[in-house]
């Protein structure tokens, strides 16, 4: 029995509030504008705190807690009601997203602080906060897809910050249509739902599913279905395009929504629809192969990117990739889905931090082959992004080993061929990730300077630095903690109702260690190889070399995604308009005013009869005279 | 002989008079034939008349001379004022008024 | 020995008075002097027209045949006199307006002579118009009233003949106007002459000229009768030459045209009444047997009416000939009515002529308004922005228009419902498509206008709207009002027909 | 013996053979009216039609319409018709070639297929009963008979009628009438009038070729200062463009050019 | 009871006075419009509290009797559909009336005309949602083409008279079809029903036989259809919006243009069910033509002109709405209901934006802007806003209203719904696009001085936005109004299986 709340509001609230504020208050507010969104923001995590530990002090089956604000639509037997809904999976969230949405808060003050337009910056960014809160506190799908287009705004927003660049407007137009696409299939997910199950609220549907009152067909469609919007979120193959693009953003925004909260969306709705995976097996055949492509597509890109943000993007991609393939693993995998989750969360927006630190200091240069020996100039800033690269690596005990070790675990375990392509790609995955980090940390942090004239690199200011220290420290430790007697899986354990059971306990396809080992011995190959090609000595051009494979420059291409939208949809898409424009204005308006001018022609034509000739008049006559005798004739024959 | 071969006769001449006001171009020839019809359908009355020993068809041929008598009067009016006018009377030339 | 015959002169009293009155008229002419004759003539006119309505008022409950049967005096003859009356008395305001010159001075003095120049300069004006319009005027009243073939061509003939010689009367461009006169005696002759035919063969059907011996000839015979066919045949030619219903259309614009167009006006809206009434009778009482045979012709020329007046119309550039070529639009949509055959039918015809006469009447008075020095314009071209210039003429103007083409809230639309929906009764349901069709086109060509005289920007060529003198400005007073009242209340109206129109029985 | 008797719903012989005999002869003289040239030919025609109708309805027991249509139509209307030939040209005649495209073929072809109509529905008609014939009707004499009916059944019309002579006189009246506006001008002032207009020589107009070489038509004549006079040639020719310069005409004095007679320069 | 008529006279005594008015004294004319026409909308506010949410059928009826010889009654009354169209032109048309304050300057009559015009629509806009007499409606539905006619023709821009004549043929033959219907019915109800009538719900039981009721179905829905418009009778409305002034645009798309959808729920389903039922998948092609069509052109039009680019976007909505309406469920019917008032208020931001927008750079070009976000940030916010609402945005009112009309289409018709639901993809495109191209990027050169939004500007707007934000969170409070009617409309449609 769930409990009700009345402060679950108020998480959403303050932020909403903040940002209409915010932004309704003008030019007046310039001066602390940062200021209060920085407050609205702490001010929610303060709430989620509240909430945690409210929710601790509960019995584990009772922690999830109800808030039910008004009838929001109500046709017939359509009925969604405005109510919020936590329990530990939106826990999670709620932490996460205020928590790092709060340190991002911080750093941005000082990021922005030359930024004639920081006050709209943080109104945008408190609106992503409430956008996403109401995302992983909706109880229903719809309540959810508010939230999911609402981040989908705020991203798109944050992305376009600086519109105008008209790459950045581009790039921001691109995450939205992508996004879009994305909610098709969320909107389809609702529409089965409520043709299914006659609810679209989570409970409803999950009582639905469980009541069997839904073929295995329709089962299937609603998970492809969401399988369709996590995809489109979470910048999946294949619908991966936007992402590398959406770092035209400012850095936080990268770290905050491209990193941290908004792309692993997807993954919060797979999870939370485990019952419809959990049944629909095609779905969750879909989920896994998903989850296994990106994984390797975003190693790969991320292997030729030479702009330190698209680097990390790409390493975002791929990571969420792990957390889709795990949560495509069934009961077993979405613990530790979420986890990965969260310890990606931290050493993903700290790494991001980083990178907008190091930018802060180059004059926003992002190009790392005119970066190099930074780590002199900026310790902190080395020493918060080393401990997240190898948090990411998954060298223990940071927290990514924790997390990824795990989902290669359960990948291997998943039995059969399944389990050794899966495990393989994973642990190739951590290979590869080991090796573009540590390109990243190489050419970033070591080697030789090979700035631009003019640059003088610093360690930026405390505001930035500290946020970053605590996301490091979250990098180090967050997987210990998890992990601690499986702490964290039993506390999502009400939720998923896994059979749990354990983990352990059934056979392992290889003993963990085993798995530790193969994994740690990937991460060690992928450095290795790293350092090669990047270590000490080795001379890095500042331009990127052209006459490299054709591998190479397909994944500088981004394994040629925007090539592939282009020639399938844009082009097509384009030319379809013209044709439509084409028939619009010649055919159907053509087609109107050619009957026009054909009564025009045929008036005039027939215009000629009115001869002037008064014989012709009595032609007519008689003619006609002709007709009615000829015609009655007819009649009497 | 059948009475009918009058009414044959009636038809070709109100034919005939129906032809020469499309062939005819001089307004006057024009309403002769015109008043050749007019004696045609009078035929008619009178053969009918004769048919039906009835004296209504010969009353109606009566008030038609009455009537075609009138018409002459006022069109050979009309006429003459166009003729005045345009020194023509052909009916082709007064075609001022068209389409 | 011959006993008196039986004349009843109260049932026969409207068209007495107006003849009677014409008469009289012919003795104004000759015997008032030239200065007085106007004024004498047009009070006589009206005291006629006034006289006669009062007689039709009075009239009001008499049904049966008078006159040793020669009229037939009931519910539809009263209306159609009356209707005929009152568009006769607005025919004769526009007549009667002196400042617009009309009527030539002297219809002998050839055009652009000097005696012409003469008689123009003396301010003559022909007013023997205003005896010939009240036999004319006689002539539409006895028409539909006929009730035997006889009459019916008597009638005929005095309504045409005032008028043949009336189209040839116009002051300005009198070639055209002459011309009009030429084909219009000349074709009216001719399709008279198919008429007489028909009423021949018709008598030989039936052996009698009555329309109660007609028709109770065909009730007993039902069969096909060959001389009724051709009889039928060549009546119908006549009567819808008289309507100008196509293809024996032809006339019409020409003459609308060149007439003056006080005459237009009159002979728009009163012939169309009294041979539509005609036919009414003719179609509806007298053969109404044969209905069976004589449909599908209607039906065929209504559809091919509408659609020749509206398309032709589009292409016109003068706007006399545009309000003719919709003159034939609306016999058409009135064919529609004599097509439905019903009771429905009958009243909506009646009702779509008193709607149909005052609007065409306040067009045709409009017209005679916008004039520049050389007297009426009546190229489009030269009427745009008139909008502009003076509002409330073209304001006017529009409602006619729109009331021609059927825009609810004014008359137009109130008959045109009533008229298809009677229509789509009896289940013509072509006529019925092809009427919105067709009030879909011809909206078009209404409605060019309305854009020429709003959206175009006026010319500088001279063109101006004279201010009306009373008469002109009551006509189209009482007809703009006529037509928004009978478009928003047209009870009253309706009721009167729907009780009053009954043909005598037998 | 009455010829107008019919017997079996069949005329008598005699009849038959009259209806032979002028039957053609009025079509033939009806198909005349349309191919004559001369437009009194046609009204000729015409009478000889009527003629043959008054004839018919003789025949057909209508002698009163017979006179009348003698009198009256042949008479009368004819005499009028001829009147306004005589007024509008009595040798004016059509030219033979059709103007109009179409009407001819069209004209016959639309005559010829309601008289084809006619006749075909025609000679499928019954009159449904036996031909009664007007013996009985005009025992009493055709003439009263018709009175009778004329002045009872149709007295109606009979007075309608009335408007329509009425109509037609006034009609007549109005497009021939002409009011006299100015009061008529004795010979004096006409005479005045015209030697007071300097336009107008008194002593008439100088002929053409006067004071010239040439004294064709087309020669103004030279006034005495020798500049040609247009007065002198007629005002068709110059409008014909057929107007000679007379200095082609002069006499060669060192112009070397010969007058090449090329008249009519402009 | 006769508040429905005072309602519909107010604005119309208004423009009486407005046309006493002289010529010159232009600002009275404005002051006196906004004036009268807000009186109106508050007085419309006020009426419709007292209207009773859970009762199904109309409410303030009027009827008297009018022409009785037709069976024509002067019928007015309102149900919550009519009652929710009625206050959407009620409230635009202050909001246009103050947004449009010196649009009639350039027109060809005076500054009072076109206000005195204004009103006069309003007027009919009142009548034609009130009357419950078809004979009546019909009546409206024509009469509103002539101020309409006049507004495009004579105070809008570019080829305006030939985008007015269009506008006008293209209705007039419309409502010329309709007309024929009516008469059919008319007939028939004389035979069924004993006495002709035009009284909706007596129509409504009239049993006709299938060919006739298909004919006669046609007939009103392609006048509708016309009037919607639904592809392919759309081609009048990117002329007519583009030549007419913006605030013309606003009411004719926001409201005039209901009356096609609202006539279909209205006439066509009600009268005729069987018709309906088995034409409807044709409609529901159709719709979805409409959609991608309206889209695909829209998008084109990103290159192009921003007005015609607008009246795209509504046939794409329009789109939606007639799939809504002929899914024949609750759901869908209520969400097209819906959606035809959120339309409203999206389209008329959107049209009141851009008109400032070109009224300020003297341009209808979307090229021709760029930047703005720069330079004139409260409008191009404004625009944004209306934008997102357009393309449906969660929690903007558009949302909830295309949503259900899919959601209702899904339940009888899922291909048609996934078909439909694509179409939001494009719907980003076509907003995006243009305003990436006008309000992102660098500023084009020409637009550095363009000024932002006034005080009155601000004022005319701001409720719109908040009235799109609003009823995205709280659309209950229209369909409270709206569920009775749907429901009871979806019932006696009879369809099995009905969710």
């Amino acid at each position: 029995m769930n409990g009700t709340s009345q402060m679950l509001v108020y998480l959403i609230a303050i932020p909403l509030f903040s940002a209409a504020f915010l932004l309704l208050g003008g030019r007046a507010l310039d001066k602390v504008g940062h200021i209060i969104g920085t407050l609205a923001s702490s001010a929610a995590f303060v709430i989620g705190l509240l909430e945690f530990f409210a929710m601790l002090g509960r019995a584990p089956e009772n922690r999830g807690v109800t808030q039910r604000l008004f009838t929001w639509i109500e046709v017939g037997n359509f009925n969604v009601g405005a109510s919020l809904f936590l329990d530990q999976l939106s826990m999670c969230f709620v932490l996460l997203i205020t928590g790092v949405g709060t340190l991002i808060h911080i750093y941005s003050i000082a990021y922005m602080s030359h930024d004639h337009d920081r006050r709209r910056f943080f109104a945008f960014l408190n609106l992503f906060i409430a956008a996403m809160l109401l995302l992983v506190l909706g109880d229903s799908y719809l309540s959810l897809y508010v939230g999911w287009e609402g981040v989908g705004l705020a991203s798109y927003l944050l992305i376009g910050f600086w519109n105008q660049k008209p790459a950045y407007a581009t790039a921001a137009k691109k995450a939205f249509v992508a996004n879009r696409v994305g909610d098709v299939g969320l909107s389809l997910a609702v529409m089965i739902a409520f043709v299914q199950f006659g609810s679209v609220s989570f409970s409803g549907v999950a009582e639905g599913v469980e009541a069997g009152k839904a073929s295995s067909l329709a089962l299937n469609c609603l998970g492809a279905a969401l399988l369709l919007a996590a995809v489109g979120k979470s910048a999946q193959f294949p619908l991966q395009a936007w992402l590398g693009d959406a770092m035209a953003g400012p850095t936080p925004v990268s770290a905050l929504i491209h990193a941290a909260t908004m792309v692993t969306a997807g993954v919060y709705l797979i999870s939370r629809s485990h019952f419809v995976f959990d049944v629909a097996t095609i779905a969750q055949t879909l989920v896994l192969i998903v989850g296994a492509i990106t994984l390797l597509f975003g190693a790969i890109i991320g292997m030729a990117k030479d702009d330190i943000k698209k680097a990390l993007a790409a390493s975002t991609m791929s990571q969420i990739g792990y957390m889709i393939l795990a949560t495509g693993l069934g009961p077993v995998g979405y613990a530790f889905a979420m986890m990965h989750l969260l310890t990606h969360g931290f050493f993903k927006a700290g790494m991001f931090l980083g990178a907008g630190s190091v930018m802060h200091g180059m004059n926003d240069e992002v190009d790392m082959r005119k970066y190099g020996a930074l780590r002199k100039y900026m310790p902190i800033t080395f020493v918060t992004f080393g401990l997240g690269y190898l948090a990411i690596i998954g060298v223990p005990p940071f927290a990514g080993f924790y997390s990824k070790d795990k989902i290669i675990e359960i990948a291997l375990d998943a039995g059969g061929a399944k389990g050794i392509i899966l495990g393989s790609i994973t642990l190739l995955g951590a290979a590869i990730t080991a090796f573009y980090m540590s390109r990243v940390m190489l050419m970033t942090f070591f080697g030789s300077k090979r700035w631009d004239a003019g640059t003088h690199p610093h360690e930026s200011p405390s505001l930035m630095t500290i946020p970053m220290i605590i996301l490091a420290i979250g990098s180090v430790t967050a997987g210990f903690i998890f992990n601690m007697g499986d702490r964290f899986v039993k506390f999502l354990e009400p939720v998923f109702h896994s059979e749990h059971g354990g983990h352990g306990e059934k056979a392992h396809l290889l003993p963990p260690i085993v798995v530790s080992a193969l994994a740690l011995t990937a991460v060690a190959i992928g450095v290795s190889i790293a350092i090669a090609k990047y270590g000490r000595g080795k001379e890095i051009p500042t331009v990127a070399p052209s006459d490299v494979s054709v591998w190479t420059k397909v994944a500088r291409r981004d394994l040629l995604q925007d090539d592939l939208n282009e020639a399938l949809f844009m082009r097509p898409g384009q030319e379809l308009t013209k044709a439509l424009a084409i028939v619009d204005e010649k055919v159907i308006d053509g087609a109107v005013r050619g009957v026009g001018s054909l009564t025009l022609d045929v008036a005039s034509g027939v215009r000629k009869t009115q001869t002037g000739f008064v014989r012709s008049y009595a032609l007519w006559i008689v003619v006609g005279a002709l007709a009615i005798l000829a015609a009655i004739t007819l009649v009497t024959l | 002989m059948s009475l009918d071969n009058y009414l044959y006769l009636s038809a070709l001449l109100f034919t005939i008079g129906a032809a020469g006001v499309l062939i005819r171009r001089n307004a006057i020839v024009v309403f002769m034939c015109i008043e050749l019809m007019l004696n045609a359908s009078n035929l008619a009355f009178v053969t009918f008349s004769r048919m039906h020993g009835n004296i209504d068809g010969q009353l109606f041929a009566f008030f038609t001379m009455v009537v075609a008598a009138c018409e002459v009067v006022v069109g050979l009016a009309i006429i003459v004022t166009i003729y005045r006018s345009r020194r023509s009377a052909s009916v082709d030339d007064a075609r001022l008024l068209k389409l | 020995m011959i006993t008196a015959p039986k004349i009843e002169y109260g049932a026969l009293a409207p068209v007495l008075i107006v003849l009677a009155c014409a008469v009289l008229a012919v003795l104004v002419e000759a015997f008032v002097s030239r200065r007085q004759r106007y004024v004498v003539q047009t009070s006589l006119s009206f005291a006629a027209i006034a006289l006669g309505f009062l007689a039709v008022l009075l009239n009001k409950d008499v049904s049966g045949r008078f006159a040793e049967g020669a009229v037939a005096v009931d519910g539809v003859t009263v209306i159609l006199q009356g209707t005929i009356l009152i568009f006769a008395l607005l025919g004769l305001l526009l007549i009667a307006e002196r400042g617009f010159q009309s009527f030539t001075a002297q219809a002998s003095a050839l055009p652009g002579s000097a005696d012409e120049q003469r008689a123009l300069a003396s301010g003559l004006q022909q007013t023997e118009v205003f005896p010939l319009t009240l036999f004319a005027v006689g002539g539409a009243l006895l028409f539909p009233a006929a009730n035997d073939l006889i009459t019916l061509f008597v009638a005929l003939e005095v309504l045409s003949l005032p008028l043949y010689l009336m189209a040839g009367l116009s002051q300005r461009r009198r070639l055209l106007s002459q011309e009009a006169g030429l084909k219009y005696f000349l074709l009216g002759a001719f399709s008279s002459a198919f008429f007489l035919f028909g009423s021949a063969f018709l008598y030989g059907y039936a052996g009698t000229t009555t329309f109660e011996g007609i028709k109770s000839v065909i009730r007993a015979s039902p069969g096909n009768d060959m001389y009724l066919m051709v009889g039928l045949s060549m009546l119908t030619v006549g009567l819808l030459f008289k309507v100008s219903a196509a293809p024996f259309h032809s006339w019409t614009p020409d003459v609308y045209q060149g007439a003056p167009t006080p005459i237009t006006a009159f002979m728009a809206a009163v012939t169309k009444v009294a041979a539509f009434g005609a036919i009414l009778r003719i179609f509806y009482s007298t053969i109404g047997g044969m209905v069976w045979t004589w449909r599908p012709v209607f039906v065929v020329v209504s559809i091919l009416t509408m659609a020749v007046g509206t398309i032709i119309a589009i292409a016109q550039k003068d706007v006399k000939r545009v309000l003719a070529y919709s003159a034939i639009a609306h016999s058409g949509f009135l064919l529609t009515g004599i097509v439905a055959f019903n009771k429905s039918g009958l009243d909506a015809t009646l009702l779509y002529l008193a709607t149909y006469g005052f609007t065409t009447l306040g067009t045709f008075a409009v017209v005679t308004l916008v004039r520049d020095a050389g007297g009426e314009v009546t190229d489009l071209n030269r009427w745009s922005g008139l909008g502009k210039r003076s509002p409330l003429i073209a304001g006017i103007f529009t409602l006619f228009l729109l009331a021609l083409a059927g825009i609810p809230l004014t008359s137009g639309f109130i008959g045109k419902f009533a008229i298809f929906s009677a229509a789509y009764e009896s289940g013509n349901i072509s006529v019925v498509i092809a009427g919105v069709l067709a009030s879909a086109v011809a909206a078009f060509f209404y409605i060019r206008i309305v854009v020429l005289m709003y959206f175009n920007d006026p010319q500088e060529d001279g063109t101006s709207v004279v201010i009306p003198s009373p008469v002109t400005a009551l006509t189209i007073g009482i007809c703009a009002v006529a037509t928004l009242v009978l478009g928003i209340f047209p009870q009253p109206v309706i009721n009167m027909i729907n009780s009053l129109a009954t043909f005598v029985a037998g | 013996m009455n010829i107008a008797a019919i017997v079996n719903n069949q005329t008598q012989s005699p009849e038959a053979v009259l209806f032979f005999i002028l039957a053609p002869i009025m079509v033939l003289a009806a198909l005349g009216m349309l191919v004559v040239k001369k437009a009194v030919h046609s009204a000729l025609l015409l009478a000889v039609v009527m003629v043959g109708l008054a004839i018919f309805y003789i025949a057909n027991e209508a002698p009163f319409l017979g006179i009348v249509q003698v009198v009256v139509y042949t008479g009368a209307v004819m005499m009028l018709f001829l009147f306004i030939l005589m007024l509008v040209g009595v040798d004016s005649s059509d030219s033979i070639e059709e103007t109009i495209k179409g009407q001819r073929i069209g004209g016959v072809l639309g005559s010829v297929g309601v008289g084809f109509l006619l006749i075909s529905l025609l000679s499928r008609a019954e009159l449904g009963q036996d031909y009664v014939g007007l013996d009985l009707i005009n025992s009493e004499g055709n003439v009263q008979s018709i009175a009778k009916v004329l002045f009872t059944r149709y007295v109606w019309a009979f007075e309608v009628i009335s408007a329509l002579l009425i109509t037609a006189a006034l009609g007549a009246m109005v497009l021939a009438h002409r009011e006299r506006i100015l009061p008529r001008k004795s010979q004096r002032e006409l005479a005045a009038e015209r030697v007071r207009q300097t336009s107008i020589p008194v002593a008439g107009l100088p002929g053409p070729g006067t004071y010239a070489q040439h004294n064709a038509v087309d020669i103004p004549a030279l006034l005495p200062d020798g500049s040609p006079s247009d007065a002198s040639v007629s005002k068709v020719i110059a409008a014909r463009g057929e107007l000679a310069n007379p200095a082609n005409f002069r006499m060669k004095e060192s112009n070397g050019n010969s007058a090449n007679g090329e008249a009519g320069e402009e | 009871m006769s508040s429905l008529t005072i309602l519909g006279l107010l604005p119309l005594i208004g423009s009486l006075a407005l046309f006493l008015l002289p010529k010159e004294r232009e600002l009275l004319a404005k002051q006196v419009a906004l004036g009268i026409s807000t009186v109106v909308a508050i007085a419309g506010l006020l009426l419709a509290t007292s209207f009773d949410r859970g009762q199904v059928g109309f409410q303030f009826v009027e009827k008297y009797s009018w022409i009785p010889a037709f069976g024509i009654n002067y019928g007015l009354g309102v149900d919550g559909m009519a009652l929710l169209l009625i206050l959407l032109a009620l409230i635009l048309t202050p909001i246009v009336i103050l947004a449009c304050w010196n649009e009639a300057e350039g027109g060809r009559w005076s500054v009072k005309t076109f206000f005195a015009l204004l009103l006069i629509l309003e007027t009919m806009m009142v009548g034609v949602f009130a009357a419950t007499d078809i004979f009546l409606f019909y009546l409206f539905f024509e009469a509103m083409l002539i101020p309409v006619y006049f507004l495009i023709g004579g105070y809008g821009s570019g080829e305006r008279a030939a985008a007015a004549v269009k506008f006008l043929l293209y209705s007039l033959f419309g409502g010329l079809l309709m007309l024929a219907s009516i008469i059919g019915l008319y007939v028939v109800s004389g035979d069924q029903l004993g006495a002709s009538t035009f009284d909706v719900t007596e129509l409504s039981k009239l049993s006709l036989n299938n060919q006739t009721e298909i004919l006669l179905f046609l007939g009103f829905f392609i006048a509708f259809a016309i009037k919607a418009p639904l592809w392919p009778f759309h081609t009048w409305l990117p002329d007519a919006a583009k030549a007419a002034t913006p605030g013309t645009s606003v009411l004719l798309l926001g409201v005039l243009d209901k009356v096609g959808t609202y006539g279909m729920i209205r006439f066509c389903l009600t009268l005729f069910p069987d018709a309906s039922k088995q034409l409807g998948p044709t409609i529901i092609v159709l719709s979805l033509i409409s959609i991608f069509y309206g889209a695909f052109l829209a998008i084109w039009q990103s290159n192009g002109d921003i007005k015609r680019l607008i009246s795209y976007t509504s046939i794409s909505h329009f789109g939606f709405i007639t799939l809504g309406i002929f899914a024949f469920t609750a759901q869908g019917q209520s969400g097209s209901i819906l959606y035809m008032v959120n339309h409203g208020f999206s389209t008329a931001a959107l049209f009141l934006i851009a008109g400032w927008m070109i009224a300020r750079r003297n341009s209808s070009k979307v090229q021709d802007f760029g930047g703005l976000q720069r330079v004139t940030p409260l409008m191009a916010w404004s625009f944004f806003i209306a934008g997102l609402s357009s393309l449906a945005l969660p929690g903007l009112s558009s949302f909830v209203s295309e949503f259900l009309v899919l959601v209702g289409t899904f339940v009888h018709y899922p291909v048609a719904a996934v078909i439909g639901t694509l179409g939001i993809i494009l719907a980003a495109l076509y907003i995006l696009i243009p305003v990436q191209r006008a309000l992102h990027g660098p500023t084009t050169p020409g637009n550095e001085n363009l000024k932002d939004l006034n005080v009155r500007e601000k004022i005319a707007i701001a409720p719109v936005i908040a009235l799109i934000i609003f009823f995205g969170f709280f659309p209950q409070i229209l369909l409270n109004v709206i569920n009775p009617g749907a429901q009871a409309s979806v019932s006696a449609l009879n369809i099995g299986g009905d969710k």
